[in-house]
C-alpha cells in the first residue's frame, strides 16, 4: 500500500467514523446517564433521515434553493427529539427505571419495533434518496480523487464540534455536572435537590435529537428505507462497548477505529471488512476489559 | 489492584423477579405443578386435537429451550444479545453432520448438535466470562455476528444466506416420511422439555444453582466464600448454550433448512424479549413465553401483516408496563401464588 | 417547623412505619433511637421522599408529602444517608458543592456555606481534592455529612452520623454540631443513632422508635436493657 | 503439626507491608504477627489504612511490597478466594452479601461453597447443614428475619448476617471490619459476647477493627493502633486504652 | 371435481424488511390483477383468493403460516427471497400442494433436486447473469478490467460466481482488479468508491438491489465514478424511476427477464399499456420486474387451469390434472411468452438495454435493447449451471439468439 493509498483510506475512514460517531454520541450519552441501552436509537435514527428527506423535498418542490436543506436537518433532528424522544422518556421509560435493566432494555426494543412499522406505514417501502444537501456543497478532488465537500469536510468538523461541545458542556457546565451527578446515583441525585425527571427527559431528548441529527446528516448520503436503522444501531452499539460505557472521547476513538478499520479493510482485505466492528470490539475488550476509556470502579469494601 | 466488574456497583440492587424456589415444603401439592402437568398434557393431545397446530407448537418449543438457556444467564443477572449463536452452531453441526453422513440418526444429529453448542460454549464462555452488563451482552452480539459473517462469507460451505437444507435424518434406523416424522420430533421436544427443563429447575435450587445466581448481587462475597465469579458463571453458561443448542437441533430438524438467520442478533434479542415475556427468570416461562410469543406473531402476521412488528412491540410494552412478572407473573397472581408484595420494592 | 399527622409508611405488604403523630418544633435537636430494623432510616427516607407514606408531613405551612422530592432540599432540608451515597465520579469538594449547585445559589453564598462546612469538619479540608469513590468507609461519612450541611439550612437529618467514626472525631463533630445549633436558632436537628451516649447534652428531645412506633424517651434506653 | 510449631508460626504474619494510593499512604512498612487463638482489635482514626490492611491480608489489593504469611506460607500474591480457601473469612465494614437472597439463604449459600456441593439435583433447601446455619442467625440476634431478603433488612441487621456469612465458612482466622458499627447499642455487646465465646469455642483467631472502645476493652487480647498507614503502638487493651496519644488521636477526651 | 367457491392462493411476499422494495409492490400488483380477473369472472367462473403471507417475519413464522394457508389453498406462490424458497419448495413438496416459485433466483433448487408439486414461472440466476454477461461482450467487446460490488450475501456472491465464471471461459484476458462484498444494507460506498476511482476499471458490476444499489450508483454519480466506468447493473431495471438523474447515459441495466415498462414488443399493447397505467394510478411507481413476476406467477397459474379444464373436459381439474398441465406449460404475461421446461424451470427471455437519459421522464430510460432468447441462456436440463458454463467458450456468444431495439 503507497503513500497516496494510505491517504485515501484515511480519509474515507474520517468521514465514516464522522457519521457512526454521531450517531454513537446520542447513544452513549443515554446509556452513560441513564444505563439504557436504547435500541429505539436506529429508528430516531432512521425517522430523523425521512423526516430530513421529506422535509428537503418538501421546500425543493416549493422552489426554495438547496442549501436550506440544513437547517432543515435540524429542524428534523429537534423534531424527533422532541416528538419522539420525549413522549418515550415520559411516557414509558419513566415508569420502570426502578425496574431491572433489562426490562428498560426490552422498553426501547418494544419501541423499536413499533417504530419500524410506523417508519413503514408513514414512508412506505420505497428507499428514498434526496441528495441536494450534499451535491449543495460540490466536490473536491484529493490526489486524483473525488470526494464531497460533505463527506470529506463537514461531516468530520461538525462530529468534531459535537463532541467538544458535548464535552464542554458536561464537565465544566453546572447542568453537566448535575447530569452527571444522576448518572451515578439517581436517588442520591434527588436528596440533595437534583430533579432526576427532569434530568433524564433532557439526557434523553438530547440522545434523541442527535440520533436524529445523525440520520439527517446521513440522509444525503445514503438510501433510507426499511431497517436502516437496525443496522446502525448494531454498529453504534459495538463502538459504544469499545468505547467505555458513556465515553464521549471514547466513543470518537472507537467510532475512528472502526471507521479506518473498515475503509484500510476495502483497500487490503476486503472480505473482513464486515467483521472489523466486531474483531476492533473483542480485540479492545480483551486488552481492556472496561473498554478504551472505561475506569475500574470505585471501591465499595 | 483487583478491580470490581461494572456491574455490582448499581448503588441500591433492587430484587427482580424471582430469584429463588422459596416453595415451602408443605403437604399438599402446589397449583403451580398441578397447571404444570395439565399443561403438558394439553401438549401432548394437540397431534389430535389440533394438528393444524403442531408445527407451530413444535417450533416453539424448540425455541422455548433457547430461551431457556437465555434465561439461566438471566438469573445471573446478565443479559446476552448472541445466544442465537449456539442455537445457530448447534443447528449447523446437524446439517453438516447429515450432509456428510445421510441418513444419520435423529439421536446421533441432536448429541452433535448439543455437543458443539457446549465446546463451543465453552470456548466462548472462557472469554467472555470476564466481563459483565453490557459489555458481557455485546461481547457475545460480537461472537455471534462473527460466526453470521462466517456463514455468509464461506458460502461454498455453508451455503451463504440459503443455508444448508437438512435431509430427513433416521429414527432409530428407520426412514420415515414428514408426518411421523414430525410426530417424533414434536414428542421429542415436549421430552425434553420436561426433561431440561426438571433438570434447569433443579440445577437453580441447588448450591451450584444458587451460587450461580449470586453473580447477580455480588461477586466480591461470592469472591470471599473462596469461588471465583468466573468459573461460577462459566459452568452456567455453558449449561445455557447447550440449552440454546438442543432448541437449536431441534429447530434445525423441524425446519429442514438451517440459514445465518439462525444467529443474526434479532433473533438473540428475541431471545432475551420471550425470556421476559413468559417471566424473566422463569423455567416454565420460558416455554409459556416462547408458545404465546409465537402464536401471537403467526395471527399478527397472517392477519395484519403491514404491522406485526408494531402489535408485537405493544404487546410487549404492555407486559412489561402492566405486568412486569410476564406472563408467569400473571399466572401466579390467578392462582394466588403471588410473590409476597414486600419483594417488588420503592 | 415539622409535624407528622398520622402518618403511615409500608414498603410492599409490610407495614413499617405506624401512626406517626407528633411535631418538632424550630430549633430542637431530635434523637432518634431504636433497635436495628426499627424504622428509623425508614422514617428519615419518608421525609425525604424516597419512602411512599400516607397521612400529611407539614414542614412550615408546606404539605412535604405532596412535593416531590426534588423540590424538598430546596426548603432548606439536608440528608446525609446511612449509606454515604457519595458520587464517585466528583471529588470530595465537589461532591460537598453539588447541593449548592442544583440549587442555583450565588457563588457568595456558596463560599460562606462550603466555610461553614470546613469549620465543623475540617479534615475535610484535607481530603477536599481526592475522588470520593476512593475515601475510606469513615471519612465517606464526613463526606456525606458536609454534603448535608451544605443544603441543610432549616433542617438537617443525619441517619447515624458517627457510625464508623473514631469516637475522637465523633466527639468533635458532635461538639461542632451543637455549637451549630446553639449558633444557629433556627435549625431543626434529626439525628438518628445507635449509641445514645454520643448524643448526650446534645438532643433536647428523644424520640425512641420500636417497630415502627415512636415514643417520647429518654436517651438511656439501653440501661434498662443491659 | 506438634503444639511446638503451632506456638513457633505465626498464624498470621505480614512483612513490611507498603502501599500507596496517590499521594496516600495507606499501609508504611506494616508488619504484624498475629498468634493463633487470639483476638486482636485494630482501632485507628478514619483513613488510618485499617481496611487497606485487611484488604492486603486478604489478596484484594496487592501491597506494593512486602509479604503475607499464612500459617507460615506466603500468600501475597494469591487472588482473595485461595486465601479464603485456605482458611481466612472476612466481614466487611460495608456487608456484602447476596441481597436477592434471604438471610438464611446467605448462610446455607456460603456453606455449600465451603463444602463445595456440587449435586445438580439436590435442592440447597435440604443441605444438612441448615440447622447448623439456623443457629448461627440465632447468635447474631437474626433469626427472626431468616427469611426476609436481605434486600429488605436495616443496614445493622446486614452487618450482623454479613459477620455470620463469614461465620458459615468456619475459618481459622476470620477479620472483621468493625463489626459493631450500625449495629444497636443495645444489641452489641450481646452479640459480641457470643460471638467471642464461639470464637474461643471453635478455635478462631479473630482480628477486627473496631471504634467502639468498650467493645475492644472487654473482647479483645491485643489493641494495635494505626495511624496514617504505620502500626503506631501494640499491647493489651488497658496498657493501650490509657496512652495518651491514643486518648488524643483515637478515643478523645470525653470519653476517656 | 366440483368447482370450488373460491380458488385459495397462497403467496409469501416480502411485506416488512428491505426486500419489501419488490415484495410490497408485487402485493399490490396482484391484488390489481386478482381484482380485475375476478371481476372477468375468475377462472371458469371461480374467483381467485390470495392470501398473503409476509417472508420478512422470519423463519419460524413463514413456515407455519405456509403450513397452515396450504391447508386451505389450492395453489401456494413461494417466494422472493432464494433461502425461503430453499426451506418452502420441499415443504411444497411433501405437503403436494402446487407450489409457482415466483421470484427467487438461486439455481440450485432444480439442479439438486427432482420436484413434482414445484415449478418456477420465471428464469433463474443463470439465465439473468449469463443475458448479462453477453451483452456486454456485445455491446462493449474490448474492455479490459472488471471489479465487482456485491451485496455480502448469497445473491451477491452466487451472482458473481455465475458472471466470472462465464467472463473467464469467453474473455480470459480480463483482469479482475478489486471484489468488494461491502455487507448486506451498507449505508456507505465511500471508501469502496475510492478504491474504484484509484483503480479506474473499465467495467463495474454490481448486481446489488434496493437501497444498496441506489446508494452505491447515488455516491459513485456524485464522486464522478460513473464518468470514467462503465456500470453492469443487471438488476438496475428496479431503481430506475428512483435514481431520477443519477444514472447517466451508457451503463448497462437488466431487468432478471424482459421486464420493463416500456417493453419494445409490448408496450404499444393496449392489455400492457392497461396494466402499467392502471399501476401507476394504484402505486405513484412504474410496475419494476417483481411486479412483472407476480403477473407471470398468476397468469400461469391461470393458464394452467385453464389447460387442465380444457384438455380433460371437466369442470374443474383435480390435481393431479393440474399438476399435468403444468408440464410444458406455456403462458404469457407482460412480457415474452414462458414455457416451463421437463424440469419445472420456466423459460424466459432476458431483456438488457443501456441507460439514457432522454428527458423524456425524470429518470433514465433504456436504448440499445437487446432481448435474448431464454432457452440457450440456461443449462440443458439435468446440467449444473457452474459445469455447464465452464464448458463453453467464446464461440457461444455468437450462439444466443437475440433481437435488439433502439429503444
Ligand atoms: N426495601 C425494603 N423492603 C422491605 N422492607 C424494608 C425495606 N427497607 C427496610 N425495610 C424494613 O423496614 C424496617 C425498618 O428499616 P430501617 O432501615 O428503617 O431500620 P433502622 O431503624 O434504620 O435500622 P438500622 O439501625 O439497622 O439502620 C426493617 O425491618 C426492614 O427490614
Ligand atoms: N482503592 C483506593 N484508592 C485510593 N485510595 C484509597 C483506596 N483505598 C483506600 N484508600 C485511601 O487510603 C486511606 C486508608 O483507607 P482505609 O479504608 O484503609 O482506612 P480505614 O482506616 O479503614 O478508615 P475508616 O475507619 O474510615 O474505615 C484512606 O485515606 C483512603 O482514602
Ligand atoms: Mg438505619
Ligand atoms: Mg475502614
Amino acid at each position: 500500500m503507497n503513500l497516496t493509498l494510505f491517504l485515501l483510506a484515511l480519509f474515507d475512514g474520517i468521514s465514516y467514523a464522522a457519521l457512526i460517531f454521531i450517531v454513537a454520541l446520542g447513544l452513549t450519552l443515554i446509556f452513560g446517564v441513564m444505563r439504557i441501552l436504547n435500541v429505539a436509537h436506529g429508528s430516531l435514527y432512521a425517522i430523523g433521515a425521512y423526516a430530513t428527506a421529506s422535509l428537503t423535498g418538501w421546500m425543493l418542490s416549493l422552489g426554495f434553493a438547496p442549501v436550506l436543506a440544513f437547517p432543515l436537518m435540524l429542524v428534523s433532528a429537534i423534531l424527533v427529539g422532541v416528538l419522539l424522544g420525549g413522549p418515550i422518556e415520559w411516557l414509558l421509560l419513566r415508569r420502570i427505571y426502578h425496574k431491572p435493566e433489562v426490562l428498560q432494555l426490552l422498553v426501547t426494543f418494544a419501541v423499536f419495533m413499533i417504530l419500524e412499522d410506523v417508519q413503514r406505514l408513514v414512508w412506505g417501502t420505497q428507499p428514498y434518496f434526496q441528495a441536494s444537501a450534499l451535491q449543495a456543497l460540490g466536490n473536491v478532488t484529493v490526489l486524483g480523487v473525488t470526494y464531497t465537500v460533505y463527506q470529506l469536510i463537514l461531516l468530520p468538523v461538525l462530529a468534531l464540534v459535537l463532541l467538544l461541545g458535548l464535552r464542554v458542556f458536561l464537565r465544566h457546565t453546572i447542568i453537566g455536572k448535575l447530569i452527571l451527578a444522576t448518572t451515578e446515583d439517581r436517588e442520591a441525585a434527588q436528596s440533595i435537590g437534583i430533579d432526576a425527571d427532569r434530568v433524564f427527559l433532557f439526557t434523553f431528548i438530547v440522545g434523541a435529537v442527535l440520533a436524529g441529527l445523525g440520520g439527517a446528516l446521513a440522509s444525503p448520503t445514503t438510501s433510507i428505507l426499511p431497517g436502516m436503522g437496525a443496522d446502525m444501531i448494531v454498529l453504534s452499539f459495538a463502538v459504544i462497548a469499545t468505547a467505555g460505557l458513556g465515553q464521549i472521547e471514547g466513543a470518537a476513538v472507537a467510532a475512528l477505529m472502526i471507521g479506518l478499520g473498515r475503509s484500510f479493510a476495502v483497500y487490503l482485505w476486503p472480505e473482513v471488512a464486515v467483521l472489523v466492528p466486531y474483531l476492533i470490539m473483542v480485540l479492545v475488550l480483551l486488552v481492556r476489559p472496561e473498554g478504551l476509556f472505561g475506569s475500574p470502579v470505585a471501591r465499595k469494601i | 489492584m483487583t478491580v470490581r466488574s461494572p456491574d455490582t456497583t448499581a448503588p441500591h440492587p433492587v430484587a427482580s423477579h424471582p430469584p429463588t424456589s422459596r416453595t415451602p415444603a408443605s403437604g399438599r401439592v402446589p397449583a403451580r405443578h398441578v397447571l404444570t402437568a395439565l399443561g403438558i398434557l394439553a401438549l401432548i393431545a394437540v397431534p389430535f386435537v389440533v394438528p393444524q397446530l403442531q408445527l407451530l407448537i413444535n417450533l416453539a418449543l424448540a425455541k422455548g429451550l433457547a430461551v431457556l438457556g437465555v434465561t439461566v444467564i438471566l438469573r445471573a443477572g446478565q443479559v446476552s444479545f448472541g445466544h442465537a449463536l449456539f442455537f445457530g452452531i448447534s443447528a449447523y453441526a446437524g446439517a453438516f453432520l447429515i450432509s456428510a453422513w445421510p441418513g444419520a440418526d435423529l439421536i446421533v444429529v441432536l448429541i452433535a448438535g448439543a455437543l458443539g453448542a457446549a465446546v463451543s460454549g465453552l470456548l466462548v464462555g472462557l472469554f467472555v466470562v470476564r466481563y459483565r452488563g453490557i459489555f458481557f451482552g455485546m461481547l457475545n452480539l460480537a461472537f455471534s455476528m462473527i460466526f453470521w459473517s462466517i456463514l455468509e462469507k464461506f458460502y461454498h460451505y455453508t451455503g451463504g444466506a440459503d443455508g444448508i437444507r437438512l435431509t430427513r435424518p433416521t429414527v432409530l434406523g428407520h426412514e420415515l416420511g414428514r408426518a411421523d416424522f414430525e410426530l417424533i420430533l414434536f414428542y421429542l421436544a415436549i421430552a425434553l422439555m420436561v426433561g431440561l427443563g426438571w433438570f434447569t429447575l433443579r440445577w437453580l435450587a441447588s448450591p451450584a444453582g444458587q451460587l450461580f445466581q449470586t453473580l447477580k448481587t455480588n461477586e466480591t462475597r461470592l469472591e470471599y466464600l473462596g469461588l471465583s465469579p468466573r468459573r461460577v458463571l462459566l459452568s452456567g453458561y455453558v449449561l445455557s448454550a447447550v440449552l440454546c443448542g438442543v432448541g437449536g437441533s431441534l429447530m434445525g430438524m423441524t425446519q429442514g433448512v438451517v440459514t445465518p438467520e439462525y444467529v443474526w442478533w434479532v433473533r438473540s434479542a428475541e431471545m432475551v424479549f420471550i425470556a421476559v415475556l413468559g417471566g424473566a427468570g422463569s423455567v416454565r416461562g420460558a416455554f409459556v413465553g416462547a408458545l404465546v410469543y409465537e402464536i401471537v406473531r403467526i395471527y399478527a402476521s397472517a392477519f395484519a401483516a403491514d404491522i406485526w412488528q408494531l402489535l408485537l412491540g405493544v404487546f410487549l410494552l404492555v407486559i412489561i408496563l402492566f405486568a412486569p412478572g410476564g406472563i408467569m407473573g400473571i399466572l401466579d397472581g390467578l392462582t394466588g401464588r403471588a410473590r409476597p408484595a414486600g419483594k417488588v420494592l420503592k | 417547623m415539622l409535624e407528622f399527622r398520622n402518618v403511615q409508611a409500608s414498603i410492599g405488604i409490610i407495614q413499617i412505619l405506624r401512626h406517626l403523630d407528633f411535631r418538632i418544633a424550630p430549633s430542637e435537636t431530635l434523637a432518634l433511637i431504636g433497635r436495628n430494623g426499627a424504622g428509623k432510616t425508614t422514617f428519615l427516607r419518608s421525609i425525604m421522599g424516597f419512602t411512599r407514606v400516607e397521612g400529611e408531613i407539614h414542614f412550615g405551612d408546606i404539605r412535604l408529602d405532596r412535593l416531590p422530592p426534588p423540590k424538598r432540599p430546596g426548603l432548606g432540608i439536608g440528608y446525609s444517608p446511612e449509606d454515604r451515597r457519595l458520587f464517585s465520579a466528583f471529588t470530595v469538594e465537589e461532591n460537598i458543592l453539588l447541593p449548592a449547585q442544583a440549587a442555583r445559589l450565588s457563588g457568595a453564598e456558596t463560599r460562606k456555606r462550603l466555610d461553614r462546612v470546613y469549620d465543623i469538619l475540617p479534615e475535610l479540608r484535607e481530603m477536599a481534592g481526592r475522588p470520593a469513590g476512593n475515601v475510606s468507609g469513615g471519612q465517606g461519612k464526613m463526606v456525606a455529612l458536609g454534603r448535608a450541611l451544605m443544603s441543610g439550612t432549616r433542617l438537617v437529618m443525619l441517619d447515624e452520623p458517627f457510625q464508623g467514626l473514631a469516637p475522637a472525631l465523633a466527639q468533635r463533630y458532635a461538639a461542632a454540631l451543637r455549637a451549630l445549633r446553639d449558633a444557629d436558632r433556627t435549625i431543626t436537628l434529626i439525628i438518628t443513632e445507635s449509641n445514645p451516649s454520643l448524643l448526650r447534652g446534645f438532643a433536647n428531645r428523644t424520640l425512641v422508635i420500636e417497630r415502627g412506633e415512636i415514643t417520647e424517651g429518654s436517651l438511656e434506653p439501653e440501661r434498662a436493657h443491659a | 503439626m506438634t503444639a511446638s510449631q503451632t506456638a513457633a508460626v505465626p498464624l498470621l504474619e505480614t512483612r513490611n507491608l507498603t502501599i500507596k494510593f496517590g499521594g496516600i499512604t495507606a499501609a508504611d512498612d506494616v508488619s504484624m504477627t498475629i498468634e493463633a487463638g487470639r483476638n486482636l482489635a485494630i482501632i485507628g482514626p478514619n483513613g488510618a489504612g485499617k481496611t487497606t490492611f485487611l484488604n492486603i491480608c486478604t489478596g484484594w489489593i496487592k501491597p506494593k511490597s512486602g509479604q503475607v504469611l499464612f500459617e507460615g506460607r506466603d500468600i501475597t500474591p494469591l487472588p482473595p478466594r485461595k486465601i479464603v480457601a485456605r482458611g481466612v473469612a472476612r466481614a466487611f465494614q460495608i456487608p456484602q452479601l447476596f441481597t436477592e437472597h434471604t438471610a438464611l439463604e446467605n448462610l446455607l449459600i456460603a456453606v455449600s461453597a465451603r463444602e463445595g456441593l456440587r449435586n445438580p439435583l439436590r435442592p440447597m433447601h435440604r443441605i444438612r447443614q441448615r440447622d447448623e446455619m439456623m443457629a448461627l442467625l440465632e447468635m447474631v440476634n437474626c433469626a427472626d428475619v431468616a427469611d426476609r431478603l436481605v434486600v429488605e433488612l436495616s443496614e445493622g441487621q446486614r452487618k450482623l448476617i454479613d459477620i455470620a456469612v463469614a461465620l458459615a465458612l468456619k475459618p481459622r482466622l476470620l477479620l472483621m471490619d468493625e463489626p459493631t458499627s450500625g449495629v444497636a447499642s443495645s444489641q452489641k455487646h450481646e452479640v459480641m459476647e457470643i460471638l467471642i465465646a464461639a470464637l474461643a469455642k471453635a478455635r478462631v483467631t479473630s482480628v477486627f477493627v473496631e471504634h467502639d472502645m468498650g467493645i475492644v476493652s472487654r473482647h479483645a487480647d491485643e489493641v494495635a493502633v494505626w495511624n496514617t498507614g504505620r502500626v503506631q503502638l501494640r499491647g493489651t487493651p488497658a496498657q493501650i486504652l490509657a496512652h495518651p496519644d491514643v486518648i488524643r488521636d483515637v478515643i478523645g477526651e470525653e470519653i476517656a | 371435481q366440483d368447482k370450488p367457491e373460491a380458488l385459495q392462493v397462497g403467496m409469501t411476499t416480502f411485506l416488512t424488511g428491505s426486500a419489501s422494495v419488490f415484495g410490497v409492490p408485487a402485493r399490490d400488483a396482484m391484488d390489481m390483477m386478482v381484482a380485475e380477473l375476478n371481476e372477468a369472472g375468475g377462472i371458469n367462473g371461480v374467483p381467485v383468493r390470495m392470501t398473503y403471507i409476509d417472508e420478512g417475519a422470519g423463519a419460524e413464522a413463514l413456515t407455519s403460516e405456509f403450513r397452515r394457508v396450504a391447508g386451505q389453498a389450492e395453489v401456494m406462490m413461494a417466494g422472493i427471497s432464494s433461502g425461503n424458497c430453499q426451506t418452502l419448495a420441499p415443504l411444497a413438496e411433501d405437503l403436494q400442494v402446487p407450489n409457482l416459485m415466483w421470484d427467487c433466483g438461486t439455481q440450485r433448487i432444480f439442479e439438486e433436486a427432482e420436484y413434482d408439486y414445484v415449478f418456477r414461472t420465471q428464469a433463474n440466476a443463470t439465465a439473468e447473469m449469463m443475458a448479462a454477461v453477453v451483452y456486454l461482450l456485445q455491446t462493449k467487446p474490448d474492455f479490459q478490467t472488471i471489479a465487482v460490488v456485491n451485496q455480502d450475501y448469497a445473491w451477491g456472491r452466487d451472482s458473481w460466481d455465475i458472471f466470472s465464471n462465464a467472463l473467464r471461459v469467453m474473455k480470459p484476458d480480463v483482469e479482475i482488479v478489486g471484489e468488494f462484498f461491502p455487507k448486506f444494507g451498507a449505508p456507505d460506498f465511500s471508501a469502496e468508491i475510492s478504491r474504484l476511482q484509484a483503480l479506474q476499471p473499465d467495467v463495474i458490476l454490481s448486481t446489488s438491489w434496493g437501497g444498496d444499489l441506489d446508494t452505491f450508483v447515488q455516491q459513485a454519480f456524485q464522486r464522478g465514478l460513473m464518468n470514467s466506468s462503465t456500470f453492469v447493473l443487471p438488476l438496475a431495471e428496479s431503481s430506475l424511476q428512483r435514481l431520477g438523474s443519477s444514472l447517466p447515459a451508457g451503463h448497462i441495466v437488466g431487468a432478471r427477464g424482459d421486464h420493463y415498462f416500456l417493453h419494445p414488443e409490448r408496450r404499444d399493447d393496449a392489455d400492457f399499456q392497461a396494466f402499467v397505467t392502471g399501476f401507476q394510478e394504484k402505486t405513484g411507481s412504474i410496475p419494476i420486474y417483481s411486479v412483472f413476476h407476480a403477473a407471470q406467477a398468476l397468469e400461469a397459474m391461470k393458464a394452467a387451469y385453464e389447460k387442465a379444464i380444457a384438455d380433460n373436459g371437466v369442470d374443474w381439474p383435480t390435481e393431479d390434472q393440474l399438476l399435468a398441465a403444468f408440464e410444458g406449460l406455456e403462458f404469457q404475461a407482460f412480457g415474452r411468452p414462458i414455457t416451463l421446461r421437463e424440469d419445472n424451470q420456466g423459460v424466459e427471455a432476458q431483456l438488457m438495454g443501456t441507460s439514457v437519459q432522454t428527458g423524456d421522464y425524470p429518470f433514465a430510460t433504456l436504448e440499445n435493447i437487446v432481448i435474448y432468447d431464454g432457452a440457450q441462456l440456461l443449462p440443458p436440463v439435468g446440467e449444473v449451471s457452474l459445469e455447464w458454463i465452464g464448458g463453453l467458450d467464446a464461440s457461444y456468444l455468437d450462439g444466443v439468439q437475440s433481437d435488439s431495439f433502439e429503444n
